[in-house]
Order: C-alpha cells, then sequence, then structure tokens
C-alpha cells in the first residue's frame, strides 16, 4: 500500500504531466494559461507532499514557504499572461497561436 | 458566409486527439513514467532543513516557522518576490493601454449592501490573518490575498470610482512592501551588521512591520491586476 | 484501509479528473469553472497534507482571484470578439483555414 | 458514549442528509431557478448541523464563536449569491426572449425528470 | 469506533457529494448552473474544513474554512458583474455539449 506522501507525490507528477501535454498541444492562450496552472498545482503538490512527515510529526516548514510565495507569484504571472492573451486578441483578432501543421 | 459555419468557426476552441497531439501525449507520458520511477525510488532520510529551521525558531521571534522561514531564513528571497509582484504590475501597465473591466455600478441595492458589510469584515479578516501569522498558520501572503479579494470587490462592485488612471496612494500602496523590507534592510545592516539580521528583541515588531506593509502591496498588487490597465469609468457595452 | 486513505484517494481522483477535464473540454467556458472547482479541492488536499499555511494561500487566491480573473478575460474575449463581428469585419484569416479543414 | 457524543452524531448524520439532498437537487431539478433551493436551502441547513455536531466536541468559547461566525457569514454570502444568479439569469433570460415558464417545462427536461421519479 | 473516525468519514461522505456535483458544472447548460455548482462546493467544502479540525484537532483549518466562506460570496459578485456575455445557448439550439460561444 502506498504512503499519503507518495499517493500525492505521483497525483503532482500527473498534474505536471497533464499540464505541460496540454500547454503544447492546445492552441487557445486561455487554456495555456489554464495548463501553466495546473502545472505550477503539480509542482507544489510534489513539494508539499515531500515536506509531509506523518499525521503526528511536524510537516518541514521549508518547502512550505517556497510553496506560498510561489502561489503568489503564479497568479501575479496568471494576471499578467492574461492581460497578453487579451492583447494579442485585440491585436490580431485571435486569442489562439495557430501553427502551420494545426489547419 | 453561412451563420452555421460562423458559429463553427468562433465556436470553442478544438481539442480532437489529431496524430501530433497524440504524439505530444505519448511523450508526456513517458516523462511521466520517468518523473513516477523517480519519485518511487526517492531515498527516504535525505537531509531534510526542517530539524535546523525549527530550532533556530527561538531566535528568530515568531513562533510559526513558515513565518520564520519567510522573513528570517530566507528574508532576501521574500525581499526580492515583493519586487517581482511590482515588475508584473509595471508589465501590466506596459502592455495594457486601457482597463479590462470597468467600475460597475451595482445595480441592485441588495449587491450594495452586500459588498458594505463584506468589505469591512474582509479587512478584518486580513488584519487577523496578518496577526496570526507570527505564531499560527497565517502572515503576509495570507492576509494580502484576503485583500486583494477586497480590491477586486471594490472594483467590481464600484464602491468608489476613481477618475482616468491610477491615484497616487494607489503607487504608493504598491511600493509599500517593497520600500518596508529596503529600509529594514537598510537600516539592519547598519544596525546589526547584517542585511535583514533582526535583533532579537525587536525581532517580531520588524516582522509585523515588513509584513504589513507587504500584505498591503500585494493586496494592491492583486486589485490592480485584476484592473488590467488603466481603469475607466463606465464603458459602454 | 483506513477510512483517511479512502479520503485520500477520493480527492486525488477528484482532482485528477477535474483536471483533466478542464484541461481538455472544447468549452472554455466550462473549463474556466472546472479549473475554479479544482482550485477549491486543492486546498482540501493542502489541509491534508498538514499544510494550513499554504491551504488558507490557495483558498484565497487558488479559486477565489484566479477565477475572478479567468472570469473577467473571458468575457473581455468575448466582449471583443463580438464588437469584431459587429464591424462587419470577415471573420480572421485562421478560423477560415480551420473551417475549411473541418 | 456519552450524551454529547451522542447529539454530534446525530447532527452529523442529519447534515450529511441534508448535504446529500442538496447535490441531489443541483443533479436532479429542471431549472437555475429551482436549482437555487439546494444552493440557499438544503446545503446551508447541512453546514448548520455539521457546524452544531462539531460545537459539542469543543469548549473553548473562542472557535464557537469563530464556527457560529463561520456559518453566519456562509448563509449571508449565499443568499445574497442566489439572488444575484437569478436575477441574472432572469435577464438574461429576457435579453434572449426565453420565456420563463416555457424554458422550466421545455420537453425532455422536466417531463424526463417526472418520468424518471415516477410521479 | 472512534469520533476522529467518524468525522473522517463524514468529509468522505462530503467528498463523493461534491464529486457527484462536477456532474453539474460539465453539463451546465448556462454558465449560472455552472457557479451555482461552485457556490455549493464552496459550502460542502467548508463543512469537510470543519470536520477535519475536529478529527485532527487543528483548529488553522477553521481558518482555511473562513477564507473558503469569505471568497465565495467575491466570486459570485464577479460573475454577476463581468461574468461571461453569451453563457445562454440559443433557444431550441440547447443540446447539451454543443453550446456555440463566440470565441476566437
Amino acid at each position: 500500500m502506498i504512503g499519503t506522501s507518495t499517493l500525492y507525490t505521483l497525483a503532482g507528477i500527473l498534474l505536471f504531466g497533464m499540464g505541460l501535454y496540454a500547454l503544447i498541444a492546445y492552441p487557445h492562450l486561455l487554456r495555456k494559461i489554464l495548463a501553466l496552472n495546473v502545472m505550477g498545482v503539480g509542482i507544489f503538490m510534489v513539494l508539499i507532499s515531500i515536506a509531509y512527515q506523518g499525521p503526528t510529526q511536524r510537516a518541514d516548514p521549508v518547502p512550505h514557504a517556497l510553496v506560498i510565495t510561489g502561489i503568489v507569484v503564479a497568479v501575479c504571472a496568471t494576471g499578467l499572461a492574461l492581460t497578453l492573451a487579451t492583447r494579442i486578441q485585440a491585436l490580431t483578432g485571435s486569442a489562439r497561436l495557430e501553427t502551420d501543421e494545426e489547419a | 458566409m453561412q451563420t452555421s459555419d460562423i458559429d463553427r468557426a468562433l465556436q470553442t476552441d478544438d481539442t480532437r486527439l489529431t496524430r501530433p497531439r497524440l504524439f505530444v501525449l505519448a511523450l508526456t507520458t513517458a516523462l511521466i513514467a520517468a518523473l513516477a520511477t523517480a519519485a518511487l525510488t526517492f531515498p527516504d532520510n535525505v537531509g531534510r532543513l526542517a530539524p535546523l529551521a525549527l530550532d533556530s525558531l527561538p531566535r528568530s521571534g515568531v513562533l510559526n516557522p513558515v513565518t520564520a522561514v519567510l522573513l528570517n531564513y530566507r528574508g532576501y528571497d521574500t525581499l526580492l518576490e515583493v519586487a517581482v509582484l511590482l515588475l508584473a504590475i509595471v508589465g501590466v501597465w506596459a502592455i495594457a493601454p486601457t482597463a479590462r473591466v470597468w467600475f460597475k455600478t451595482p445595480d441592485t441595492p441588495v449587491l450594495a449592501t452586500f459588498v458594505r458589510l463584506l468589505l469591512p469584515l474582509m479587512i478584518v479578516v486580513a488584519g487577523y490573518m496578518l496577526w496570526l501569522g507570527a505564531d499560527e498558520p497565517g502572515g503576509a501572503f495570507q492576509g494580502g490575498a484576503v485583500l486583494g479579494g477586497v480590491g477586486v470587490l471594490w472594483v467590481a462592485a464600484a464602491v468608489w470610482l476613481p477618475r482616468r488612471g491610477h491615484p497616487f496612494w494607489l503607487r504608493l500602496l504598491l511600493g509599500a512592501g517593497v520600500a518596508a523590507f529596503v529600509i529594514a534592510a537598510v537600516g539592519l545592516l547598519f544596525l546589526t551588521g547584517g542585511l535583514l539580521q533582526y535583533p532579537p528583541e525587536q525581532a517580531k515588531t520588524v516582522i509585523l512591520v515588513i509584513e504589513g506593509a507587504a500584505m498591503f502591496s500585494i493586496g494592491a498588487t492583486l486589485a490592480v491586476l485584476f484592473i488590467g490597465g488603466y481603469p475607466r469609468r463606465e464603458e459602454e457595452k | 484501509m483506513m477510512i483517511v486513505e479512502w479520503f485520500d484517494a477520493t480527492l486525488v481522483i477528484i482532482l485528477l479528473a477535474c483536471a483533466w477535464l478542464a484541461l481538455t473540454t472544447p468549452n472554455l467556458l466550462r473549463a474556466v469553472m472546472l479549473f475554479i472547482a479544482f482550485g477549491l479541492l486543492v486546498a482540501l488536499a493542502w489541509v491534508r497534507l498538514q499544510a494550513p499555511d499554504v491551504a488558507l494561500a490557495e483558498a484565497a487566491v487558488g479559486s477565489g482571484l484566479t477565477g475572478a480573473l479567468l472570469l473577467s478575460t473571458l468575457s473581455a474575449m468575448q466582449r471583443a470578439a463580438q464588437k469584431r463581428r459587429a464591424q462587419g469585419e470577415a471573420a480572421p484569416k485562421s478560423t477560415k483555414e480551420e473551417s475549411d479543414a473541418n | 458514549m456519552s450524551w454529547n457524543d451522542l447529539v454530534s452524531l446525530t447532527c452529523l448524520a442529519l447534515g450529511g442528509f441534508f448535504f446529500l439532498a442538496g447535490t441531489v437537487g443541483l443533479l436532479r431539478l429542471p431549472d437555475v431557478f429551482t436549482r437555487l433551493h439546494a444552493l440557499t436551502k438544503a446545503d446551508n441547513l447541512g453546514l448548520g448541523l455539521i457546524v452544531l455536531s462539531a460545537l459539542f466536541q469543543i469548549e473553548d468559547w473562542l472557535v464557537w464563536l469563530k464556527l457560529v461566525f463561520i456559518w453566519a457569514l456562509v448563509l449571508f454570502a449565499s443568499a445574497t449569491v442566489a439572488h444575484l444568479i437569478a436575477r441574472r439569469a432572469l435577464r438574461q433570460m429576457e435579453k434572449e426572449r426565453i420565456p420563463v415558464v416555457e424554458n422550466r417545462a421545455k420537453p425532455g427536461v422536466a417531463e424526463k425528470h417526472f418520468a424518471d421519479s415516477r410521479l | 469506533m472512534a469520533m476522529d473516525s467518524v468525522y473522517h468519514a463524514a468529509a468522505l461522505f462530503l467528498l463523493l457529494t461534491i464529486g457527484a456535483g462536477l456532474i453539474r458544472i460539465w453539463r451546465g447548460p448556462t454558465t449560472a448552473d455552472r457557479l451555482l455548482a461552485i457556490q455549493l462546493f464552496g459550502t460542502t467544502g467548508t463543512a469537510i474544513l470543519i470536520l477535519l479540525s475536529v478529527a485532527v484537532g487543528n483548529v488553522a483549518f477553521q481558518n482555511v474554512a473562513l477564507i473558503f466562506a469569505l471568497l465565495a460570496g467575491v466570486l459570485g459578485v464577479v460573475f454577476t458583474q463581468y461574468g461571461a456575455q453569451y453563457d445562454q445557448p440559443r433557444h431550441g439550439a440547447a443540446t447539451e455539449g454543443k453550446e456555440h460561444h463566440e470565441l476566437e
């Protein structure tokens, strides 16, 4: 039976992979931003699950501090990226990044 | 162009599983498998910083280890992180000439009353988070996030309408976190000889002051990001 | 298996399902809504992992503020697209290509 | 098992029932306006009962106060948000010229619902 | 059965109701329905946090519940003020999964 920490580590890796796939595969900018956020949550989850030391013991505070700053920076990056996406849509008429192969 | 054509073209994002996507999916699956094996074979007894962080806690002036890590052990990092938030705002103002959202007056008394009651409550909770942060889970980032919620509510229900552009006090608020951090760092450099090395007796006070300024900065940053450019008065639809 | 472990397993499954659906559904509004729900549930995962500090930040940011940002951007994009159409412009080049491909 | 554990368990079971009712309502009721019941009634009552159940396990009166405050806050917020959502949905329908009553009785939605539940 | 595992079981039950509620987010059909489901998740999440805090005996979890309760209101207000315009599928074209959104 896998432990709590391992379970959440694996979940974090899976989330990261999903986010990476969606980031590469889908053309819409909003979806890419969602994918980046999901990737971020995956990484945070790996960090926090490494910090977890059982239900009775106190968790490692160092990764927690990293993740807290990470969350706030992630939301700021999201805000900037969304503004950029709106701007790209205003300038090119489309919020998608199309490639030649895509069409 | 037929209406159905336009609808199909404008409809949504296309997420069918095409061949290149299948290829990408295969690659990411391989990556996940590699990472999962790495995670499962990861040695259990790696060197941890936790004992060090918890043992030095009495000297840090606070009881919450996370706050100690953020403001004591990794003080520079947090300083630069608050500066990054400022850079995000500069970026937004550089690329977006007009706001994405506009101040919208509540058209029902229910919303107006709700906001009038909720806003002070949220500010109190933000302060509570900050105060709690020294000894229990909480702190500047959590309080700042709640203040960001205050800002969003403020914009969304038009509690107060500025003229075009951002008022001076908002810019002041945006810079407050970095300013307090830098002033504290330089001041402490002269007092204790170390950058962000707090004297043990006043440590808690200094940390709370820096955290307070950082909290207001974070809240203002999040609210300005929500506006996403220079605000306008009620825009035409 | 203890009940807590069942709780963890269920939470992880719901989280993964939520993320996968949000990332692959063609409908962007649905994707954003699923992402907001995902943010809410992630806060529960942090609480389970003994990280209430992180859960506090995530509860405020992950669902509330990110959700607000995404919702407002989505509607701004829709407004822009609608305005473009109202001005009588032809559909952008890329979308034409796509409808040909369809 | 002491008497306050017993009260706790009763409240817990009742609260769980109301949450279940809320979800069933969310899934089975035919349109937005009826689904609002799930948000405003069932779940808030469920939360109240769960808070009540927690109160019997806690001695610290400050925590007691905080839990009651959370419940009051959720009541307040969800009532307001429910009003706002309903108002918005109604306006949307007016704009799109969808008669409210017709929408509620749209064939295939309500009838299927009633047929399924054998009412 | 000890009291804390009863509380964990109750939390698991509420989590399952959230999982069922995801169906409403998926099916919509309007954004209002989806937001309704998310508000419901907020309430249920608050309840789960309270249950976990009693089960584990950690008071800090209740602060998370407090933030949940506060931010749910903010999301609702943002939605009603700025929410996407074309959430309502055209009358007659209301087949599920085929909503037409004016997005580029």
